[in-house]
């Protein structure tokens, strides 16, 4: 989220697309229901489904699963037209004005560079045309025709309502409808705010899901004000941490990447990361990228990380392909190439798509590790639960270890909510049993490994024989200890280099990451975080609710990451002359000699506006990207490509009919299925009763949704001959699900490319241990294809067949 | 007696006693459920269970969302689903948290035998005393929005309690503390009242003109009162009552044939007794018997040979 | 059991045992059923071990009741076949209340008022029984719909109401026509109780002497 | 109410029970919420804040135990509800946030190591001790076994992509960095989260 959940209280236009708000953040929806009823907003919902956030919506709009560009880019077509956008906002704060290469093209579907062999792009042409000095080219009267603008006109004008209507199912009036509404909030103190979480990011497209309505946002200048923003509503309560904290393939804390094969030395890998800013006096804050790196290294590997060892760089894993995600990771263990695989606090056999294929891979493991509070389908994946779980244990020769964990009552630390807060909690009682804490697990895995090393020798050992462990209880650290080593702290005094003056003691802790150096003087296992633990004391436990305004910001209560600000980009809440858009809800002013607001600014405190720092600092042109050069794989600009299984053509461009860089395995494509035997399209979701495979366990949430349902329309139950309550096979290549019917009047079939087309839904929660009665998991059916550019799983738009069947035998 | 005196009851089920009235001004509490803001998440229904420890069997899918299938001893509330396609063809989602309503006038608390099994406190809460319920089942007959339920294990009433036991200590009822959304909100009745009137307001500039307050005078008012887009028709909202009120029949019952019934056999007795006192017992006299005799000896006399 | 030499078998020992079961279980219900209806009266539900026994013995003792008083219609029901004697019983009804049976025409084994006792009872009972079922909660609380068993227990009510009086009527004649009691405790009744109160009966007997067993015999 | 029945016996320090304090005519307030309403449960259980472990809204909440910290109490969460202080959730809580001590006392929490050998049909329990030292030695084996620590072309690239994990999206910012330390000291690049799913 760029913006607190409360801040949504001040939204005009809450539009939720992309997700179901309401049933998967009810308690953070209660600000959508707040900005109805105190800021007069209305709500919209555009969803496949008649879901519980759009039963108290003003305006609901049905479209396709998996058309979500065409939708939105049919909007930005309309805004362009009646000229609805912020153009002040546009002009300063976007790279509107800018012009792209000569070169940079789009013809039938593709972007320019595309390599049908290797189905990737040559990303070089997507870029700006520099100048003499390696600025970017701009033209602020927009005649240029490969200004960014122009070309946005250019790419969206096939997106016509008749076009939209067609590839979406959307009926035109409801379509244009909400153009109208959305067109509204352009004024500069009016403010949309777009809430979506895996609606949109679990497509083959969802990167470009997302990012079009970012754009629609800029072009309405909705993005750094109150109420408005790009608000993903993320889903596990740590997940926003876990990320933060780099536990991705290719991640390091703090968002800086693992090093690539190519990236032979330490200053080989900073050539691509410290961005030169494109713009004359941009602040291109990843400058400081290599004091992050080297501090995460002082803090990982402490004195053994020296200037002279590169600061143990070569100790990093490098990678030799973009990714080793989730897909891949299954892909490689079907192909015999893992070994082992830990899963902790984690449940694949119900998470991840293709169930046939995770558990055809779980079997050719060596040794599968589970750590986890509850008895999970992983753990159990050799053993036969009929047809929900069909296993055969004796030819199963995976070595199994279930190791139990505490829970979150039971432990203390920090989590990182969707609003970037990191919120420190306390340990209520004593884990049941012999259940242990991650931590200490994970530290005797360490030191039986440690031991062996020293012991035996072996591969390597000299990563895991220097990795700081200087912990008061090495046997199991004390959070605090872990939070302050990822606050990070002086280790030498720190003087200002141009009086010498000593600014930080060593040993100190930090108070942010401004003062981190790139000399190995600092150590910080995570940048961003740093700030969070100080010498003022645990900033994460500071419970002070008090809401300057009652605008939602709430500055005092625990910490939120970077450097404690709670709105991203809050500079583009002023405009040029640093005078708040909406004069009702400034955050930060220019008081003439500094920022001052309610929030920390996400910008120099002291820059003034009249030095043109673009507001988004992070980028090297300090302006919010409509093209977006080559950050994406899948192109600077969005297009609509169909789902991977999808019921029809692609009707702007039938060669090209889905993204042509989505993450297909070969062996995933050959288990697609086609519209002539799956004729449905289906999609998954979560019920607001249960939080995917968890709350089966706890009685209540068994109590409330007993048992796996799909939903369908009533149109196709009546075709089809089934009844409200009555048993179903729902198939696709990849699997079937036997459960029960919910005929619904909430589905009705859409009109696509002239062709009424059908929907079925599928909610994920059932699995077979646990309270509630068994049920076969909605990754029975789903493909195993991933975005472009993260590798999500196509969960929201594939191919199912329906048929009538018997109640099974109990 | 201490009850009555601590509790503020107002009105005790069977009871022969007068409840105490000269503290009469206690504020009345009030539930409001607008169901304009309400999404159907099932929080109250969550949050009421584990107050209260309730915890009724793992059910079937039934059907819809609704779930478990019935208000039931251990289901106190029970979200309703009713998928409605309004008069412009569009689908409206009418959801409702069904459950007890505390009545002003509990239908419950009348048709209840046992003294004491019901209560009402001053602050309007209607509340079964368990240790005083008998399980007759005459509180299911008595209640207008069909909610008290028995149970198959203790024979005995359950609804709602609106929470007494937090009400009592100054907190608000579990579920309304939960409602993610606010929908569910407590406070005095007045207070209660007035923001529904803001609510109302609202939903009539979106379009819902027929938009109101439910709160039933029929039952003299309730201490639930609902905020509905379409008030003009309760029933559309998964069968709402339009008109609630107590059945006649049970009115009939409880009301004039109680006292009528009662004075009737008194009477009866009473009258038989005066007539004990002025007609005095029918005896046999001698001559009956010589009579009787008479009879029966004539009657011998045609069969000598079977006299003794 | 002592008895005159000249007693006459008005009940015999099934009949007695059958009606006193009947008697019994009706004042329990009565009891039971009058504490659950009347506030007034709910300390009688003490008698049955407090108000939970009460409501889960009332519909028991209902069954055997209404079990009970299927006996008494098999036993019973022809002698209370309505006759033209009874309605010259009725007409002459005043006399009967002062004790002035020389004015009242002579009837034969069951007057008008006992065979008003006893169809009131046959139409009660039952109308007890079946409106006590549907409002049995335990059992029948989930097989009809609210509103009917709101009807049942306004039936159930009125019925049992009506049985009440009638009963109280038949206890107070019982007390009343001295020594009737005792035909339904010893089973005889003397010769002049005959005479006065049921003279058709003590003809019919004298002239049924010829082929039937002798009144006299021990009951 | 002035006195609950709890506070009366403590203030008069009289050690009455309660039916003798009701004949006496005492304390009638206590005595009659005893005899009708529930008696309030909470009155003297341990608070302890904490945070919601399902979205990531983050609901504030606060858990409820029985016993007081003492050396012989074991805590037992008896209640969890909202924390009206927090921001964000003012004391809400969702369908999953009210059942949260259904998930604490979950019937299928674990209690011990189980382990299922290879072929095996049922899971036994083992000691912590068997259970880690086992999964250091297979780690080990295949590390030494698999470990990369040169490609092709003879770059550096010291990596172990032989052995995966799979990290928890639940855990604490502690737990998640100490795994971090721990994964990528040993190489291991088949590393993610729940973050796509």
């Amino acid at each position: 989220m760029t913006n607190t959940w409360q801040d949504i209280k001040n939204a005009n236009l809450v539009i939720v697309m992309g997700g179901n708000a309401a049933e998967a953040h009810p308690c953070g929806f209660k600000w959508v229901i707040e900005a109805k009823i105190e800021n007069g907003a209305k709500l919209v919902v555009v969803d496949p489904r008649f879901t519980r956030t759009a039963s108290v919506a003003d305006y609901y709009a049905p479209i396709r699963p998996g058309t979500d560009i065409a939708f939105l880019s049919g909007v930005i077509r309309y805004l362009l037209e009646q000229d609805a956008i912020q153009h002040q906002y546009v002009r300063a704060y976007t790279n509107a004005s800018l012009v792209v290469k000569e070169g940079f093209a789009f013809e039938n579907g593709l972007f320019s560079g595309y390599n049908e062999e290797t189905h990737s792009y040559d990303r070089s042409s997507w870029d700006y045309e520099l100048d003499e000095q390696g600025f970017a080219k701009s033209d602020d009267s927009w005649q240029h025709p490969r200004c960014v603008i122009n070309l946005l006109r250019q790419h969206v004008s096939r997106y016509t309502p008749e076009t939209v209507s067609r590839i979406c199912g959307t009926p035109q009036d409801k379509f244009l409808h909400i153009c109208g509404l959305i067109a509204a909030t352009a004024a500069p103190d009016k403010a949309m705010t777009s809430l979506f979480a895996l609606g949109w990011t679990q497509h083959s497209v969802g990167s470009q899901n997302i990012r079009t309505m970012a754009m629609i946002q800029l072009l309405l200048g909705n993005i750094g004000v109150a109420g408005g923003g790009m608000n993903a509503l993320r889903g596990h309560s740590n997940i926003q941490g876990l990320t933060d904290v780099g536990l991705l393939s290719n991640l390091m804390p703090g968002y800086l990447n693992l090093p690539l094969d190519k990236e032979t030395s330490l200053d080989e890998y900073m050539k691509t990361k410290q961005y030169k800013p494109l713009r004359p006096g941009q602040t291109s804050y990843w400058q400081n990228y290599r004091k992050f790196v080297v501090s995460l290294q002082k803090a990982i590997y402490g004195d053994a990380a020296t200037q002279d060892n590169n600061w143990a760089y070569d100790w990093l894993p490098k990678l030799d392909v973009p990714m080793y995600d989730i897909i891949r990771a299954f892909e490689m263990m079907n192909n015999g190439q893992l070994t082992g695989y830990i899963c902790q606090g984690f449940n694949p056999l119900q998470a991840f798509p293709d169930r046939g294929k995770i558990r055809r891979g779980l079997s050719k493991l060596k040794f599968l590790v589970t750590m986890d509070p509850l008895d999970t389908e992983t753990s159990r994946f050799w053993q036969d639960f009929g047809p929900q779980n069909p296993a055969r244990s004796a030819e199963i020769q995976t070595e199994v270890f279930q190791l139990p964990t505490t829970c979150f009552a039971e432990e203390n630390g920090s989590l990182v909510n969707s609003a970037r807060w990191l919120q420190w909690h306390w340990k209520a009682a004593e884990a049941p049993g012999e259940a242990m804490s991650d931590i200490w697990i994970m530290s005797g895995i360490f030191h039986r490994l440690r031991e062996l090393y020293r012991k035996e020798g072996g591969a390597f050992p000299d990563p895991i024989l220097n990795l700081t462990w200087k912990y008061t209880d090495p046997v199991e650290p004390d959070p605090e200890e872990l939070a302050r080593e990822m606050n990070g702290r002086a280790l030498a005094d720190l003087t200002d280099p141009a009086t010498g003056a000593v600014l930080t003691k060593a040993g100190t802790l930090l108070d942010g990451f401004a003062q981190l150096r790139d000399d190995g003087t600092t150590a910080s296992g995570c940048w961003i975080f740093s700030g969070s633990f100080t010498e003022k004391g645990n900033q994460m436990a500071r419970r002070d609710a008090t809401d300057p305004r009652e605008q939602g910001i709430a500055p005092n209560w625990a910490w939120a990451w970077p450097a404690n600000r709670r709105i991203l980009y809050n500079r583009a809440s002023a405009d040029q002359d640093g005078k708040a858009w909406n004069p009702a809800k400034p955050i930060i002013e220019w008081n003439g000699s500094r920022w001052e607001g309610i929030d920390v600014p996400d910008y120099g405190p002291t820059v003034k506006p009249s030095d043109g720092v673009g507001p988004f600092i992070m980028n090297a042109e300090g302006m919010g990207r409509l093209f977006a050069r080559d950050l994406m794989a899948d192109g600077p600009f969005p297009e609509h490509y169909e789902p991977l299984e999808s019921p029809v053509e692609n009707v702007l461009h039938p060669k090209v009919r889905s993204n042509p860089v989505a993450r297909v395995f070969a062996s995933d494509r050959a288990a697609f299925g086609t519209p002539q035997h799956y004729p449905y399209v289906a999609t998954t979701y979560r019920l607001t009763e249960h939080f995917h495979f968890w709350t089966k366990h706890a009685l209540i949430n068994a109590i409330l949704q007993p048992e796996e349902f799909v939903e369908i329309g009533e149109v196709l139950a009546k075709e089809k001959g089934i009844e409200q309550g009555g048993w179903v096979k729902v198939s696709s290549k990849r699997g079937e699900v036997v459960c029960k019917a919910y005929v619904t009047k909430r589905i009705k079939p859409l009109l696509v490319d002239g062709k009424p087309t059908h929907v079925i839904g599928v909610p994920l929660h059932w699995g077979f241990t646990g309270q509630a009665r068994k049920g076969y998991g909605a990754n029975t059916l789903t493909p195993s294809v991933g975005d472009a550019n993260t590798q999500t799983p196509e969960f929201k738009a594939f191919l199912v067949n329906v048929e009538k069947t018997g109640a099974p035998a109990a | 007696m201490s009850d009555l005196q601590s509790q503020d009851y107002v009105r005790r089920s069977a009871s022969t006693l007068t409840p105490p009235s000269v503290r009469s001004h206690e504020d009345e509490v009030a539930k409001l459920i607008d169901v304009s803001r309400c999404i159907g998440c099932k929080a109250c229904q969550s949050a009421c269970m584990e107050w209260n420890d309730l915890r009724p069997e793992v059910g079937h899918f039934e059907g819809s969302y609704e779930n478990p299938a019935d208000l039931g001893p251990s289901v106190w509330t029970l979200m309703k689903f009713a998928e409605h396609e309004n008069e412009q063809g569009n689908l409206e989602w009418l959801i409702r948290k069904d459950g007890c309503m505390h009545c002003e006038d509990p239908g419950c608390l009348k048709a209840c035998p046992a003294p004491g099994a019901i209560v009402q406190y001053a602050n309007g809460i209607v509340d079964f005393i368990s240790d005083k319920c008998i399980g007759c089942g005459y509180c299911v007959k008595g209640c207008p929005f069909n909610i008290p339920r028995i149970s198959k294990q203790d024979h005995k009433s359950y609804k709602c309690t609106l929470c007494s036991d937090r009400v009592s200590v100054g907190l608000e009822p579990a579920c309304v503390k939960a409602c993610p959304t606010g929908a569910i909100m407590f406070g005095s009745k007045t207070d209660m009242k007035h923001q529904a009137a803001e609510r109302i307001e609202d939903l009539k500039s979106r379009g819902f003109d027929q938009a109101g307050l439910y709160d039933p005078p029929e039952v003299g008012g309730t201490h639930v009162m609902y905020v509905l887009h379409h008030a003009d028709k309760p029933s559309l909202y998964s069968g709402l009552p339009d008109k609630p009120r107590i059945s006649p029949v049970v009115g009939a019952w409880k009301g004039f044939i109680k006292p009528l019934a009662v004075a009737g056999i008194a009477l009866a007795a009473v009258g038989a007794f005066f007539h004990w006192i002025t007609a005095g017992p029918n005896e046999v006299t001698e001559e009956d018997e010589a009579e009787g005799e008479r009879v029966l000896r004539e009657a011998d006399a045609h069969e000598p040979e079977k006299s003794p | 059991m002592t008895r005159p030499n000249n007693a006459i078998t008005r009940y015999t020992a099934a009949n007695r045992v059958n009606h006193w079961i009947t008697a019994l279980c009706f004042v329990l219900l009565t009891l039971s059923g009058l504490a659950m209806f009347h506030p007034m009266l709910f300390f009688l539900s003490g008698l049955f071990g407090g108000g939970q026994w009460m409501r889960a013995a009332h519909p028991w003792i209902g069954i055997v009741l209404m079990a009970s008083y299927l006996g008494l219609i098999i036993q019973f029901w022809r002698e209370n076949l309505v006759n033209r004697d009874d309605v010259a019983w009725m007409k002459s009804i005043r006399y009967v209340a002062v004790n002035d049976e020389e004015h009242v025409p002579p009837v034969g084994r069951n007057n008008a008022g006992q065979k008003m006792v006893f169809w009131s009872m046959t139409l009660l009972v039952p109308a007890l029984f079946f409106s006590g079922l549907l409002i049995w909660e335990v059992y029948f609380g989930a097989a009809t719909s609210i509103p009917v068993q709101r009807v049942a227990v306004l039936v159930h009510s009125l019925a049992a109401i009506a049985a009440i009086l009638v009963w109280v009527v038949h206890v107070y004649a019982a007390i009343w026509i001295r020594h009737s009691v005792r035909a339904m405790t010893q089973g005889y009744v003397t010769p002049g109780w005959a005479w006065r109160h049921h003279r058709k009966w003590l003809w019919e007997l004298a002239s049924e002497q010829h082929d039937k067993a002798p009144p006299r015999k021990h009951p | 109410m002035a006195l609950t029945r709890r506070e009366f016996i403590k203030v008069t320090g009289l050690g009455l029970a309660a039916s003798s304090l009701g004949m006496l005519g005492f304390g009638a307030a206590g005595v009659a919420q005893a005899a009708a309403v529930r008696p309030f449960k909470l009155t003297h259980a341990t608070e302890t804040r904490n945070t919601c472990t399902y979205c990531s809204v983050a609901c504030g909440i606060l858990i409820y135990s029985m016993g007081d910290r003492a050396k012989n109490a074991r805590s037992n969460i008896i209640h969890i509800e909202g924390d009206p202080d927090h921001p964000v959730n003012r004391g809400t809580l969702c369908p999953k946030g009210t059942a949260l001590l259904d998930v604490v006392h979950a019937p299928t929490r674990l209690k011990a190591p189980r382990y299922r050998p290879p072929g095996g049909t049922e899971f036994k329990e083992v000691s912590w001790d068997f259970a880690l030292d086992r999964i250091a030695k297979l780690m080990k084996e295949d590390r030494d076994k698999h470990f990369i620590a040169r490609n092709a072309a003879g770059t550096t690239v010291n990596r172990w992509t032989s052995t995966g994990m799979l990290a928890a999206s639940a855990s604490s910012n502690e737990t998640a960095y100490l795994t971090w330390k721990v994964a990528r000291s040993l190489g291991m690049v088949v590393f993610d989260n729940q973050a796509r799913v």
